[in-house]
Order: C-alpha cells, then structure tokens, then sequence
C-alpha cells in the first residue's frame, strides 16, 4: 500500500517537502515505517527524537499501519 | 463549556481569554503568557515562526486540559496559541486557568504550559540574522 | 524600576499590567488575578469592601517584591490592588512577573500573593444580606 | 506621654473610632499598650491575632513607644 506521510518542522527540511509517500506492506509497523524513512532520510537518525502519529494520536512502534490511516512525523516539539 | 483551545495566526488577546474564564464563583486566576524573547543563548534572535499540526495540536492541547481538570478543582481552563511569525515582544501562548482557590489555578497552569511543550505538537523556528534553527530539534 | 507598586480606588487594568512587566527579553510570565467571588462558605456574597493602612501597605508590598527578585531570577514584578467598595467580578488584585524562563515567574508569583495575605495590611470585608464581616478577623 | 493609635479593620469597630488616644509612660512596651488596650477594649482578646505596627513596620512584644511613633493596630489581614 502507498502511504502519504505529513511531515512538519525540521522533518519537512529533512524530506524537502511537507509529504512523502511511501510504500508499505499491509500490517506494517510503525517501526518498519521508521526503518524505511531513515533509509531514504538518514538525518532523520540526527534527530534528539521524533514520533509518528497514527490517525492524530501518538503510536508506539508495534503500532500497525492501515491504509487510508493519517501518518505524520513528529519531531521534538517547541511550542510555548 | 469548561474548556476553550485555539490556534490562531492573529493577535491573542490578554484580556479576552481572562474575560472568558472568569465567572462569579471564581476566587483567583492565574495566567501564564508566554513571549518571544528577544535572545537565545546570547543569540539575538530577529523573529519566530511557529508552525502546527493543527488537528492534532488541538485535540492534544484539549487532553491537557482535560487531564488538568480532572487533577485539580479549577473551573474554567483556555489555551491559545498562535501559528505563523511572531515579533519580538510578541506572544506565542496565553493559558489562563481559574479556579475557587487559587493553589488549584497555579498548580493547574503550570501542568498545562509544562505539558503543551512536552506534547503538543507545534515547532518554533527561532530566525537569527545569519541563519534559523528549529528549536529543540537536535541533541 | 523594575517593580511597580500601587494601591488604586479605580479598576485595575490586567493589560496595562502586563505590558509594563513585559521587556524585549522577557520569555515568560505569570499573572495573578484575583476576583470577587459571590460566596463565602455557601453564603450570597453581595459585594466587598478593602481597606489599607496605605503607607504600610506600599511598603509591606515593596519588601515582598524585593524578596522575590533576591530568591529568584525575575525581570519584573507589579503588585496592584484595590481599595474602597468592589462588586462581584471585580478585580481587587493583579500580580504580574516576567522572567527569562517560567519556573522563576511562576514562583515568585505564587510567593507574593501568599506571602501579601499573610503580612500586607489591607482588610477585607465581606457584605451578606443579612450583615457583613471582616474577613479572618475570628478564630 | 499621650499617643494616637490608628486602627483598621474590625479594630476600627471595636474602637469605634478609626483612632483611640493612649496615656503611657516613656519607654512603654508594645506588649504595655496591648496590655492597656485590651483592658479598654476587651473585644481585641475576641481576635484570632493582632499585631502592633510602630512606623509602618511590625513590632515586637518587647518593642518600646516613644513620643511621636505612628503606632497601628493591625488585625489579621485579608487582602489579596
């Protein structure tokens, strides 16, 4: 399935744009999307840390990924 | 309703958000505004940006302050937060937090604003005169 | 200055207030308001009434914003308060202060309006119905 | 020595006066004038506390008076 990630912050620097799609398997994890955005992005690694989200919500890294599921990357926060 | 959130890319207003949260059973208030500064680390900083998820900003700074009624007998909670640039002078963030007694609103706004930049996710592009950081991003 | 001091008979203006504490390097401040509220002990609150003993009162008020500025690393402290007759809603306290980083802001904040009840002569009375009585005054 | 006693709050009411004028000896204590005051004005033992201000400043029991001090009688406060 191809997945379309939102980005923001210093991640849309990172991916030169504020979406990337992906291609993932069915039932894939939000580890294995991490894994695979590193690749294509390794400063994503430089990062203090980032979190995806599933849907609006923080996920965790066995966390699945469906499709038509709204994803985003989430580096550090600084609002305030 | 108990609890108002906006993100907003004009001018928060100081005396609205208190107007909103005050009733005649309230005690004490307490507000916390944040601004930007004008220096970071003996930088001098020309301007912010400020930039949001926005569904998502909203809907966890309503967790916050649904978590911080739920913590302390305060009765009326408003957090508004601005996107897009700021000045120097400008404010970023307003909470205000009343209460019957005060010990609540103190302890319940300083959880919010603590919270907020711990989760909510909103990023600040600090822009210098020779180049612009995102905030916190890096070690 | 950066401490403002002042005892009014006129409403106090939270803007204003927040205006003169804020300052180019400022990154955060907390405001105290305080409001009349419309009971005390399940009891109709029809309005207040404060009275200072004004000149100690400036200067108990001064000592305690010194004590803050000594205990933290605040930039500005203001410390407004009312006298003569208030209604319900009505505001008979502001406590603004500005530091670099919250955490300074917020506590010294939360020491001056729990250190003013404590020592700064002003004297609150509250109107029922039925009778009136001078807040604290008993056992 | 004839000194003017200013009062606040209830003090003002058990007073009745907003100021009450007080015969004491040179040298006189602060713990004298409470002393002489509450013989006067039984209703101040009635209070949760009350202190004693000698120009503008809170005084102690041991504190003395002299000719011309502005004294106050300050019941438990309640601003804020």
């Amino acid at each position: 399935m191809k997945i379309n990630i939102l980005a923001f912050g210093i991640a849309k620097d990172i991916f030169g744009a504020s979406t990337v799609d992906v291609e993932l398997v069915n039932d894939a994890t939000v580890s294995n999307l991490k894994y695979l955005l590193e690749k294509q992005h390794p400063r994503l690694k430089k990062l203090a840390t980032y979190m995806v989200a599933v849907n609006n919500e923080y996920a965790l890294d066995g966390d699945t990924i469906h499709e038509r599921d709204e994803i985003a990357i989430i580096p550090p926060v600084s609002g305030g | 309703m108990n609890v108002q959130i906006k993100l907003s890319v004009s001018t928060l207003h100081l005396q609205d958000c208190v107007d909103w949260v005050m009733a005649p059973e309230t005690g004490g208030i307490d507000v916390f505004v944040g601004t930007v500064r004008n220096a970071t680390r003996g930088r001098a900083v020309i301007r912010l940006e400020f930039e949001a998820y926005e569904k998502m900003a909203v809907s966890e700074m309503e967790k916050i302050a649904q978590q911080a009624l739920a913590k302390w007998p305060v009765q009326k909670i408003l957090i508004h937060h601005r996107t897009g640039g700021l000045q120097i002078g400008e404010i970023p963030v307003i909470i205000a937090v009343a209460a019957a007694h005060r010990d609540a609103a103190f302890d319940a706004c300083r959880y919010i604003i603590d919270t907020l930049k711990q989760t909510v996710p909103i990023w600040k592009k600090e822009i210098f005169e020779d180049g612009e950081v995102w905030v916190a991003a890096h070690p």
